[in-house]
């Protein structure tokens, strides 16, 4: 292992601490009715790591971060279906990142990655949801119903992830991206 | 805000606690599949038994498990309900459109209702008897099989480590630079919606370049004690495979014959 | 005594710097001294340490280790004739508990695991830490941490130890507990210490004194050579020594006190027979 | 703007299970002007009982009273900012909170937080790189391309750049030589000639010694004493009961004190005891 790839590992593994964090300490609670909805940062975070360290270090810091934090907080049962959907989404925002040749300082093109980072997360919030359905045994159409319930949530996370990612990566990239070698 | 603790793991001196990690992983989901066999009565029956006796076992209070399905009851409920009404067949003594209501729906609301307490209970078990020191070592050792795919297992697991390792110092660190920022001036938790949310750009982009330098001065720190890549290392920490976790694989699978023989077909 | 560690003429340049860290830097040290590396923020020290445990490749010029030069080829077995100790506690702690960490570099040898937890134990004993193996990194002080550091690096028996500012994050109380358990390892295990520090309690029990200035090694001596002129010494990132400060402002003041340096003790000892000669 | 402490104990996470005291009953007045020494072993609550001058702790119990404030447990987070803005807060390596892409910007992020207006900030921000005795051409740099020593400089500058009436300093210097070392300190000896108030956590007792003008000594979370650095170092019970250092003129005094010296008082910076020996040894003008 090469001085570059063992930095690279490391910081990944750090990315991934970060991407916890992002759930367990970056919250804003939502007004609510019923409950205490709240947004956290866990996949915001986890999209700009992809973004910082491509799709390779980066899937892999997504996946870990998120999936332990299901892992360690009770939910390790459905915890592979977490780990998927980081992978699509770090799959889906890396691509897109590919394809749009990003140049440093092209904030259209970052909102088009938040965007799709964002469409992709609801999506997969959904299947996610129809999977952990069927999981209790409830029937496909149920599941497919069922899994609308917590969309509000997730559009609104999905919101805070579109809107966050750009400044973020923007303002890394102005301040130590430069410095770094990582992708 | 204080210090962040990890997961949820309860310390205990149960035999539930002493059982090897990965056999509790592996358990867990044999236990989601083995939920699947089971059809009426007497099966939940036995199964919430088992439960019940695994949760006795831990040591730890039923009503731990109990506040821990509270954030999720209206979910539940709600999947519950529906199931209930839409399920069809049976012969039902209300109706109204799509929706119907049966002895055979109600029953199928009150199993799922089960289902779900079963698996949440038997997932928060795990987490609550194992460290999260346990846990990593557990997947690490599960994920090795994928080594035939060249899915590069070791650099997973330094990965899984490092993170794990590192949330406390990187949280405290989160701590410090929140109460720095606020010291100038910034009002987290006030104002609209998106400027709370954009307040994270002065707390995100330090703590991105403190995790980068940590991971210099490790990469460092590792390399000058020999660190070359996983490949001729030897292993320090080992878990140990004892008898009890073999019983326990074993009981899964005598449960598992149980409910086919008392399953409805 | 023969040298252990030898350096002719080495320069190194970082990627993309303007200038480079090292210029042409020569040292010889002798085996079993305390050597202390001082000079200001951005002087070189860090460099010089990490090429020295080939942590980075010269650009010109050679580095010898115990008499072998080190190169590519034997770049892992010079590497663990040398321990290096860190700034940060919390940036070097690589296992999950005390132990795990201390066994990480013998890990990295492949030693059996039976040997393993011999070495571990004798370590953790070293440095009086046995009675935390099992703890967490996050529960010991910042002192602990440091200990674990020293055990981690003895473990695998090393000629050699390089502190780069290793008690610069500690209290005094921590300070005081690491040097002094650096000096009784050094004469229990006949090691050479090579310490970047600007402690000044330190640097005056070292042996040697090596000075850098913007990547050269501007000057090298004992504590009565450098200390015997006081000027410049700031400049060089040195404080003067608290002895060598008070007689120079006693002179200056008209007490006759001798201009060369003097520890605590032969000051004093002067102080004394200048009184009873008033 | 004076801060007094009013039977203040601060508990973290006083409703779980890992509830740990961070201070304990803690009565003090800081006056206007002073320039205050927070010393103590690791642990023993100093960073807490500082946080609570700035109002980023609230009390678990008692009242603190920050000029015309009052914060009380059950003081509301809201509002704060005119307060943060008139305690000024440097934290230990207070470089870990730079994140603007230049000097300049990151300087500003404080007092346009605060209300300054662009124009004012950077002017604001450029007078105080020069406090800092930084070059102004380094204002438009990113801070990461600095030395450690200068990062450390742009942050104080940015907490400085609020124009605060009191200015706290957890451990400003630790990591840097002995240069920069002296220069800080001496730029918070001169914002304090200035009328700034200053309260600086040290474990160096040379500089509580030589700059500070009050001491105050925590130990498990407690506030043991509150006196001048001459008395602390001259009462050597005290110390050694409480495993506290002492400067080093201190230290050479004591000894030269059993080797029959004898000192109406034991000095305790260099100068001093310089003075002393040369009335007892005859120097010039003796
Ligand atoms: N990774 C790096 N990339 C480029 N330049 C570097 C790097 N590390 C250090 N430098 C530069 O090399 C020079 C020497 O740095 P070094 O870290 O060796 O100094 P030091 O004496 O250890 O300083 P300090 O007392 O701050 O630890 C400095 O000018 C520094 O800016
Ligand atoms: N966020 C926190 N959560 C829980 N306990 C804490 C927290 N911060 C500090 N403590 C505890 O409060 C006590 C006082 O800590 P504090 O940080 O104020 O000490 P200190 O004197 O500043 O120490 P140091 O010299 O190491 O900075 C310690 O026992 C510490 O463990
Ligand atoms: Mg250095
Ligand atoms: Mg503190």
């Amino acid at each position: 292992m090469n001085k570059q790839t063992l930095q690279r590992t490391v910081f990944a593994g750090l990315c991934a601490a970060i991407i916890f964090i992002g759930i367990s300490l970056f919250r804003i609670n939502l007004p609510a009715v019923v409950g205490r909805p709240f947004i956290h940062f866990g996949n915001t975070f986890a999209v700009v790591t992809v973004l910082v360290l491509g799709f390779r270090y980066g899937a892999a810091a997504a996946m870990i971060g998120l999936g332990l934090f299901d892992v360690l907080n009770g939910y390790a049962a459905t915890a592979w279906i977490t780990v998927l959907e980081a992978l699509v989404l770090s799959a889906v925002v890396a691509q897109t990142f590919h394809w749009l040749h990003y140049h440093p300082g092209q904030l259209a093109k970052l909102y088009l990655v938040s965007l799709a980072a964002g469409l992709i997360k609801i999506v997969t919030s959904w299947v996610a949801g129809v999977i952990e359905s069927l999981m209790v045994g409830t029937q496909l159409p149920v599941a497919c119903v069922n899994s609308f319930l917590s969309l509000p949530a997730t559009v609104i996370n999905s919101a805070a992830t579109f809107l966050l990612v750009p400044l973020i990566y923007l303002a890394l990239e102005k301040t130590i991206l430069k410095r770094i070698h990582l992708r | 805000m204080g210090k962040l603790i990890i997961g949820r793991y309860l310390p205990g001196d149960s035999l539930i606690h002493h059982l090897d990690p990965r056999g509790k992983f592996v358990g867990t989901f044999l236990f989601v599949l083995i939920v699947f066999l089971a059809n009426n009565w007497e099966t939940y029956l036995l199964l919430t038994a088992f439960v019940l006796l695994a949760v006795k076992l831990s040591g730890i209070s039923l009503k731990f498990f109990i506040k821990g399905i509270r954030p999720m009851i209206y979910l539940i409920l709600f999947t519950v309900l529906l199931q209930m009404f839409f399920t069809p067949g049976g012969d039902p003594f209300w109706q109204w459109g799509i929706f119907s209501l049966s002895k055979l729906s109600i029953l199928n609301g009150l199993f799922i209702f089960i289902r779900f307490l079963l698996i949440i209970f038997i997932s928060t078990l795990l987490t609550v008897t194992t460290t999260p020191l346990q846990m990593s070592d557990a997947m690490e050792y599960l994920l090795k099989p994928l080594r035939i795919v060249h899915f590069p297992v070791d650099e997973v697991a330094l990965m899984l480590s490092i993170a794990l390792q590192f949330i406390p110092l990187l949280s405290d660190e989160t701590t410090k630079i929140m109460n720095a920022q606020r010291a100038r001036g910034v009002d987290f938790g006030e104002g609209s919606l998106i400027n709370q949310i954009k307040a994270v750009v002065p707390i995100l982009i330090p703590l991105f370049v403190s995790s980068f330098n940590i991971a210099y001065d490790l990469s460092v720190a590792m390399e000058s004690r020999g660190y070359h890549g996983s490949e001729g290392r030897s292993k320090y920490r080992q878990l140990q495979w004892q008898a009890a976790d073999t019983w326990m694989l074993v009981v899964f699978g005598l449960l598992a014959v149980c409910l086919i023989g008392l399953r409805s077909y | 005594m023969d040298p252990i560690i030898e350096l002719d003429q080495v320069s190194y340049t970082y990627e993309n710097a303007a200038h480079p860290a090292l210029q042409q830097v020569s040292l010889t040290v002798a085996a079993h001294q305390w050597v202390a590396i001082v000079g200001l923020n951005g002087s070189g020290k860090s460099t010089l340490a990490q090429i020295l445990d080939g942590l980075l490749p010269i650009d010109t010029g050679t580095i010898k280790i115990g008499g072998q030069p080190l190169t590519t080829d034997n770049l892992w077995q010079m590497r663990q004739q040398i321990g290096m100790i860190f700034q940060n506690p919390d940036h070097q702690f690589v296992g999950a508990t005390v132990e795990d960490d201390v066994a990480f570099g013998l890990e990295n040898q492949g030693m059996p695991r039976d040997q393993m937890q011999q070495r571990v134990h004798w370590a953790l004993e070293q440095v009086k830490m046995t009675a935390f193996a099992h703890k967490a990194p996050q529960t010991l002080s910042g002192g602990q941490k440091q200990r674990v550091a020293i055990a981690g690096v003895i473990a695998l028996q090393p000629r050699i130890i390089i502190m780069d500012e290793s008690t610069s994050m500690l209290d005094p109380t921590g300070r005081e507990d690491i040097l002094r358990i650096m000096q009784d390892l050094q004469q229990q295990l006949q090691i050479t210490i090579l310490s970047i520090t600007h402690s000044m309690a330190e640097i005056v029990q070292a042996d040697q004194i090596v000075i850098l200035q913007a990547g050269q090694i501007i000057k090298t001596g004992t504590v009565e050579q450098i200390f015997s002129n006081l000027r410049n010494l700031t400049e060089l990132g040195l404080q003067p020594p608290f002895t060598q400060q008070l007689q120079a402002d006693l002179r200056a003041a008209g007490v006759p006190v001798t201009a060369q340096y003097h520890n605590k003790s032969r000051l004093i000892r002067e102080l004394c027979q200048l009184r009873l000669k008033m | 703007m004076p801060i007094t402490f009013e039977n203040v104990t601060h508990i973290y996470q006083s409703s779980g299970p890992l509830a740990a005291t961070g201070i304990k009953n803690v009565n003090l007045t800081i006056n206007d002007g002073d320039f205050v020494a927070i010393i103590g072993q690791t642990g023993s609550g100093k960073s807490t009982l500082v946080q609570h001058m700035n109002a980023l702790l609230k009390p678990t119990a008692g009242v603190i009273h920050i000029g015309e404030r009052a914060i009380t447990p059950d003081s509301k987070n809201k509002h704060l900012k005119k307060l943060r803005q008139k305690v000024g807060m440097v934290f230990q390596f207070p470089e870990a909170q730079l994140f603007e892409d230049t000097v300049l910007k990151d300087i500003c992020f404080g007092p346009q937080n605060f209300g300054a207006s662009v124009t004012q900030a950077q002017a604001t921000a450029r007078e105080m790189l020069d406090l800092v005795k930084l070059p102004a051409d380094i204002a438009e740099q990113s801070p990461f391309d600095l030395s450690g020593g200068q990062m450390r400089r742009v942050a104080i500058a940015g907490v400085l750049a609020a124009r605060p009436q009191v200015l706290i300093l957890d451990e400003p210097t630790a990591g840097l030589d002995p240069q920069a070392h002296t220069e800080l300190m001496e730029l918070f000896a001169n914002l304090n000639r200035q009328g700034t108030t200053i309260i600086l956590i040290s474990h160096q007792m040379e500089d509580v010694a030589q700059y500070c003008n009050r001491v105050l000594i925590m130990e498990n979370a407690q506030l043991i004493r509150s006196t001048t650095p001459q008395m602390l170092f001259n009462d050597q019970d005290f110390i050694i009961q409480h495993n506290l250092q002492v400067p080093e003129a201190t230290a050479f005094a004591q000894e030269l004190v059993q080797q029959g010296f004898q000192f109406e008082s034991l000095p305790i910076t260099e100068p001093q005891l310089v003075q002393q020996l040369r009335r007892q040894l005859g120097g010039i003008n003796g």
